[in-house]
């Protein structure tokens, strides 16, 4: 075979970076604008996500991450176009499968610090499957979770967490379907990190972000990222006037029953932070035994050396 | 490159025998064929093995052919000449087809044959006292008899189980030599031997199944991360990396379902490993849209579709070529994309670093469709026939010490700006830097994006834009058909016909060409296409064009490759030879359809499968 | 039978023009476009509309066309009489493209014209002063405006605001019928009108989008469940029927992602409902393991594909015709399956109960390949040209009461052995009971089955019964070709030139015709092709073999009609008109690119997009 | 339009069945035997599957059934091919989405029984957005589960209930993912009976699947359903020894925490039986307008009448 496309690099066989660490540094100083995307949010004016964009700027620059170091990975949404609007490496994959590419790329990089960004119909809708095993393989993600209770994007159809009787447009006598709760769901599922926040409340989800980040295995956060375009239920007001900190209430994040208590908590009073906590279980990738060294599996050189291919051509014979 | 494949060996044939084992699914045919496949390989004989069975995994019926040569064997031939029945059915079933001059092995007290046909010697052994207390060795008898009667050293055996037999400790080992013994010894002393004996040759050969060439192939080519949801009959390839993943720095995942495989492929693919992983059609249906997201991101993954009956869940152990134009419009829209059928599990081994190649350098994913037939189906290998250090080219990268060319960041510094990921270059590949590299820092994005990598319709749409990034990803291939081997005329020229197939139907045709030629002296010429996309347009074209008659032969109901080689050349073939009953061709059904075509019975000739399993 | 459709229109055509409306996303464009196009569908006028618009809520460039005459409007056009701006983006850049003789609205307080051409007269207004108090009201202007320019009478303007704001109270109502008023006067003593008026004729008509087509042919033709998942440009079928659901009997569900989608649907069908979904190519690529599953299941399903521009997400708000590969290849394996690629608003109303007819009678799927053009496009429907109460024909079935030919049970009582659900017909159809019925108990399969429903694999993986069930699927489509309507050509049979395209283009072909023989003198005819799947060889070769020259009009980049119509005739067309940014053909592209092609210039010819949004 | 295939039947004009109970019962006494297949099932000897068929069969007879009043939906694996076995209506759909297809059949036909096989890979692995969102809408369906922790089928694969470490043909030196437990996830993904038997002990099981069946609303029942051939691990004599019936402790179904620590309990004892229940969630088809008269959905008329398109004609004009 003759590739005769454009010049060709050829096989790396030394010399190679086997980690992230030894890449030296820029010298300049990281601050939020470091983390200031090429082109500004097209969000509607108002929009909740613009909060949390802020709040993940704050807290990679506050973390003192480098934007290299650092992926964004997001499906399909409004709130999914959010890896355009932050330096740090992106993907902006498919509708409800970041997941599952977050997965990949941190199986293949663990060095990365991987954020997966997305809307409630992304990841509890389309994409519940990877949610799910995702936190039961507990994968070192920070999945940031823009719920507005409603598609966005494809102008205001129901979402997995749009209420009892909310009326939209696919569902204009009223949704029937009962709401996923995603706090309870994730402490069952398995996640080791299980937060809710408020877009309108930024110190606290700047705050919540960072645990999140520095917590070594599946976090989620569920953040109340008001959509003021179509979501005329659950508006900042409505959600300002409901939502109470755990951490003013001494709650323990440890304490399992608890927490799933307070989860389910949703009426006149909405508990925002962290429900549930554990550092006990190590995270896939310190499980993985071909991750224990050499690096980043991406970085590691390629192609088997005589003796081993010989020895899997004995066993053939 | 694809090392030539010996294709004319009837010349230097001396032996050719096909031993059957018949049974239910769980009565442990694979450890007897496996004991023969290893012992006719290491003497050096050629073969090729099918097992024909159910997706049942208890009481199917399952049959396992094995023939053997001193000369290459390409599929699994027309007839048998020992078949060992390991219970009533399969001797109901198949006696009837046994030829004149072939043998019946039994155990006396269990099988009864009934109507025998003329000239074939029935073996019944005394199983209960061959066995003795281990009765467990029954299959071991028949092993022993099949193989005296082959005139096989009774060594060959004694090693063999000793390499089986000897995780369970000496005294099964033991045990089982002195059965084999007394088997080999009673067949000598009541069977007639065939008037053949099997040659010992110089260079034993290795005994692969078309799965575990992929996974071989795989590790060649420095996959580093291979992910999989089990589906027959692609399970093989997921099997065979996991047992050899951690000793070689692999990981292997078994996700949740097929989309969740080809998203997280995706995503260690674009992190900056080969990545990639197998299944079957209905799991391929699942992965269509992450193979075309790998498209838009220019993201190369590799993906093999191992066919198997359809549609639906169809019969998953019955083989078929028919997901052809599944692969062909895989995922909405148009993108840039190889496809590749080999031909043979040798084939499946060297064109998979090939192929990593070749996405690599395109930036775009890799699909390669095998089938049932070449994928479960074993095979004897020449080891000098796989290449296990090929040069490996992973085309315009980036990594965070430079690319080998440059030795440092091309772009160098912090300066993402300056970095275009999706560069709108002249031959349309655009350099790839992996995550990681400072000043590099981009979106890969799955909606249509700009070079710098941010969605057009994150500013706004915009046509011009839009249309400059088509031709952009689609001018990379324009010199892709360069890259790929040009298919080649097999036989003489001026052949009263040509048969033309992709994939696993070259085997069985290459031999009906010869039986054709040696028993009705017809000539006919064969076109085996390997690659589907790019397709060599022109030379297929000027090939067909002198042909005197075109024959398709492929294993489907409706036709797809002829209509594939429609759409691409125009040429409509003058006739069909098809099959779609689950079992693949046999050399004579060739012989059979090729005949009929040109004594103008029919254009479409299906042969009927007389083995019923 | 789907009604033939006027395609020859200019004859009659007396007045031709169209009016733009400009701004961002969420400027609220929809409004004063609803209310123009009601007004000109009240007087009779034809229309058709289509609005450029990304992929975003709120900021993208929105650009609305509205193109009205007293003859049908089968496309968007090729220039602009008005253009509204509500924003100097707008202005900049569209201003540029405005004809002679063309009028430009805007608010004189916001935005400024700069280089303005020659014979475009501005209008530049002061909203401020005329909306007073009510804010909201300046499109109000612009509407009034607008129609006082073309000698609509202000009644009708009322009217208008009457049926839109009622719902607002009167004084909203109100205030808004003093505003409109204010604007007609301002526009009668500052601006000069246009040289016609648009007339009002007999018969008013309705005002459509694709979209609701489907919706209210769904309805027609007795849909009873529709479950989907919101994907643009196809989620107004989903809305436009969970309107009308709950009065109509119909269920709606909105399910968690395409693949449930389709399975739900599948599992309706099968209790004996017509259901159906409608969803975009990503979505499409989710469903093809169902589709395939009700191929063999012999469920009948219908799906629409409103194709957008992909690969991947690609543009979700932009037209393309890029799945038709992806259609023809849905899923693994062969299976019989029906379709169509409607050409208007109109047809995709009448042929939904049609296609719903031919997958209960064959008892497969029926796909429908429709894109945004049409889809989210909006055209003027002749009331008379839709057919509310359809011949429904279910095909063989059998429902608790028994089926209508014989008012009972025909295999009565609680024998279910006498039923077999998928018996070897002659035809190759098998009555259908539906879950339900005493004595016609049965498993529908997804895995090849015999007769009576058992899988294959659970007795013995059989060739001979594999062989059988797979020719009966296909045999029932023999006689589906009879079953659906040839293509005509369209014109004059001695043309220098057939265009030739499936679904959409068909209306921008209508028109370049016209154009080429009014303005050039160059008399080409057109084939359009709105069935696929069966697809008509004979009468397609017969036609296109005394072309004088075929050209493929298509909106994608590969030619992925013409390497199907060459697949399936051999036809290897003459050149190509191409389009792939995003943006539906207008006619000029096409009359351009025929000239182009007939004065050899070129084979493939790709139209620039001129109207940047 | 003319279709020339065989004779159509046409438009149903009237007379229609509208109800399911309409229909003249056999007067055949309905038995075990009444509900067995046209073949006999070929599953390995000794797999815990026969025993879950068996007490199906049992428990619809017990219930009275009539088999065609009964449809049995599987996706794909040894314990999908049960409808085979059965003599009720049957689905065999595709590998995972047994319970999208049965929402579907239920919804258009709601006076069927519709009851939902497979197996844990089909169900908890391909299958796990489906039952998610099918427990949150309490569509009443019976799902039951032949959870043997392992692939069968494809012959020995790691399941998502396959423990940790457990070697299977796929993760050779043992899992590291954490598995699902099925009974909290379905508690908190709103089943509203959930239960867990063992195919080893009949009559609690058979006593398990009535409860189930007679429950209205999404009922799921987790079975220990040995896979003999594949799972070495999860023998009938590890769960013989370990398994407690709840009965037998006066656990209360309605008690949610007692529920839960239960359903996690998972050691040298493992409860079975009724973890949790709750009757105040209506199901999903008692919520549809749609269906509140007129009998099922399938068996209705069709087309619209002249006042109605004219009705939706007029909104166009
Ligand atoms: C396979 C597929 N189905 C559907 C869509 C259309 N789609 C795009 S975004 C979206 C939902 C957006 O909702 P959410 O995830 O909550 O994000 P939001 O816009 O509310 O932030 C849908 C249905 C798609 N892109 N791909
Ligand atoms: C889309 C798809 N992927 C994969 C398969 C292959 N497959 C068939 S059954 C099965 C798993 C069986 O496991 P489980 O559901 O636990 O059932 P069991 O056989 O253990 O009863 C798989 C992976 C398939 N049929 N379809
Ligand atoms: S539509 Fe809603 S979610 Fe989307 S950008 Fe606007 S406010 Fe935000
Ligand atoms: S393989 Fe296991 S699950 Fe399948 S039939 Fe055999 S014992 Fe049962
Ligand atoms: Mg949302
Ligand atoms: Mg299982």
């Amino acid at each position: 075979m003759t590739i005769t496309a454009t010049p060709i690099s050829k096989q790396f066989t030394g010399n190679q970076v086997v980690s992230l660490d030894t890449i030296p540094l820029s010298n300049v100083e990281v601050t939020r604008d470091s983390f200031k995307g090429k082109i500004d949010p097209d969000w509607c004016p108002g929009c909740g996500d613009f909060g949390v964009l802020t709040a993940m700027q704050k807290a990679l620059s506050e973390l003192g991450k480098q934007p290299h170091q650092v992926i964004t990975i997001s499906g399909i949404g409004c709130s999914s176009n959010l890896p355009g609007f932050i330096n740090t490496y992106g993907m902006h994959t498919l509708h409800g499968r970041a997941l599952a590419v977050a997965t990949g790329m941190k199986m293949a990089n663990h060095e990365m610090t991987v954020m997966v960004t997305g809307g409630d119909g992304d990841g509890f809708g389309i994409g519940g499957n990877h949610l799910m095993h995702t936190m039961r393989r507990n994968v070192d993600l920070t999945y940031v979770v823009m719920d507005n209770q409603i598609y966005g994007l494809t102008t205001g159809q129901t979402s997995p967490t749009s209420r009892l009787g909310h009326q939209t447009k696919s569902t204009p006598e009223g949704n029937i379907e009962n709401p996923i709760n995603p706090v309870p769901l994730a402490m069952v599922g398995g996640a080791t990190f299980v937060a809710r926040a408020f877009s309108g409340q930024q110190a606290h989800l700047v705050d919540i972000l960072k645990q999140a980040i520095n917590h070594t295995g599946f976090s989620i956060v569920d953040v109340f990222s008001p959509c003021v375009t179509y979501n005329k239920d659950n508006t900042y007001k409505w959600f300002k006037s409901r939502v109470r900190k755990l951490e003013d209430e001494n709650h323990d994040p440890t304490d399992f029953h608890a927490a799933l208590d307070k989860g389910y908590e949703w009426g006149e009073e909405i508990p925002i932070g962290v429900f549930w906590k554990r550092e006990d279980l190590p995270a896939l990738h310190q499980l993985e035994p071909v991750l224990d060294e050499g690096g980043p599996l991406a970085y590691r050189n390629l192609g088997l050396s005589k003796e081993q291919s010989d020895q899997l051509m004995s066993e053939m014979m | 490159m694809t090392k030539p494949q010996n294709v004319s060996v009837d010349n230097k044939r001396t032996v050719d025998f096909a031993v059957a084992i018949g049974g239910a699914a769980g009565q442990g045919i694979a450890t007897p064929g496996n004991i023969l496949a290893r012992i006719f390989a290491r003497r050096g004989l050629h073969l090729n093995a099918y097992n024909a069975y159910q997706s049942l995994i208890r009481g199917g019926h399952t049959f396992l052919t094995i023939r053997a040569s001193d000369a290459p064997v390409l599929n699994m031939g027309d007839a048998l000449d020992v078949m060992v029945a390991l219970n009533q059915d399969t001797m109901d079933r198949h006696l009837g087809i046994m030829p004149v001059g072939s043998s019946v092995i039994y155990d006396e007290a269990k099988i009864t044959p009934n109507d025998t046909p003329d000239g074939v010697q029935l073996c019944p052994l005394p199983i209960k006292e061959l066995v003795g207390r281990n009765k467990l060795a029954a299959n071991t008898v028949a092993v022993a008899v099949v193989l005296n009667m082959l005139g096989i050293e009774l060594d060959d055996l004694a090693d063999a189980l000793e390499r089986i037999f000897s995780r369970k400790g000496a005294e099964v080992v033991e045990s089982n030599r002195e059965i084999a013994e007394r088997g080999y010894e009673y067949a000598a002393a009541n069977f007639d031997a065939f008037t053949f004996a099997a040659p010992r040759l110089s260079k034993g050969l290795a005994v692969v199944t078309g799965n575990e060439a992929a996974g071989m192939g795989a590790l060649a080519a420095g996959v580093k991360f291979y992910a999989a949801y089990p589906m027959s009959p692609s399970t093989g390839v997921l099997m065979y990396i996991a047992q050899h993943a951690r000793k070689l720095g692999v990981m292997v995942r078994q996700v949740e379902d097929e989309i969740g495989v080809m998203n997280m492929v995706v995503g260690a693919a674009h992190a900056g490993c080969r990545a990639m992983t197998a299944t079957s059609g209905g799991g391929f249906a699942l992965m269509t849209e992450a193979v075309g997201m790998s498209g838009m991101l220019e993201t190369p993954v590799v993906c093999i579709d191992v066919q198997r009956a359809g549609p639906a869940t169809g019969v998953p152990t019955k083989t078929e070529q028919g997901d052809l134009w599944q692969i062909l419009g895989a995922g909405q829209g148009d993108y840039p994309k190889f496809v590749v059928a080999p031909r043979s599990q040798a084939d499946i081994f060297n064109t998979i670093p090939e192929l990593f190649n070749l996405t690599d350098c395109y930036q775009c994913p890799g699909l390669m469709l095998t089938d049932l037939l070449i994928s479960e189906g074993t095979a004897t290998v020449d080891p000098d026939e796989l290449d296990w250090q090929p040069n490996i080219n992973r085309g315009e990268m980036i990594f965070p010490n430079g690319d080998v060319n440059a030795n440092d960041n091309p772009y160098g510094g912090y300066n993402d700006d300056a970095y275009l990921r999706y560069e709108n270059t002249e031959s349309g590949i655009s350099p790839r830097a992996v995550p990681g590299v400072p000043g590099h820092i981009h979106v890969a994005a799955s909606d249509e994006h700009d070079e710098d990598g941010t969605l057009i319709s994150d500013e706004f749409t915009n046509p011009h834009k839009r249309r400059m990034m088509v031709e952009k990803r689609a001018r990379k291939m324009e010199t892709s058909i360069d890259a790929v081997e040009p298919p080649q005329l097999i036989g003489v020229s001026d052949a009263v016909a040509t048969l033309v197939g992709f994939g696993s139907t070259w085997g069985v045709n290459v031999e009906a060409i010869e039986k054709l030629e040696s028993v009705d002296e017809i000539i006919v010429n064969q076109l085996h296409i390997k690659w589907i996309v790019p397709f060599h347009v022109d030379v297929v074209t000027s090939i067909l064009e002198s042909s005197n008659k075109i024959i398709i032969v492929e294993n489907n109901y409706s036709g797809q490759f002829a209509r594939y080689l429609r759409s691409e050349t125009g040429i409509k073939a003058d006739a069909f030879i098809r099959k779609y009953d689950g079992e693949p061709f046999m050399p004579h059904h060739i012989v059979d359809g090729v005949k009929a075509i040109l004594g103008g019975e029919t254009e479409l000739y299906v042969p009927t499968h007389e083995i019923m399993v």
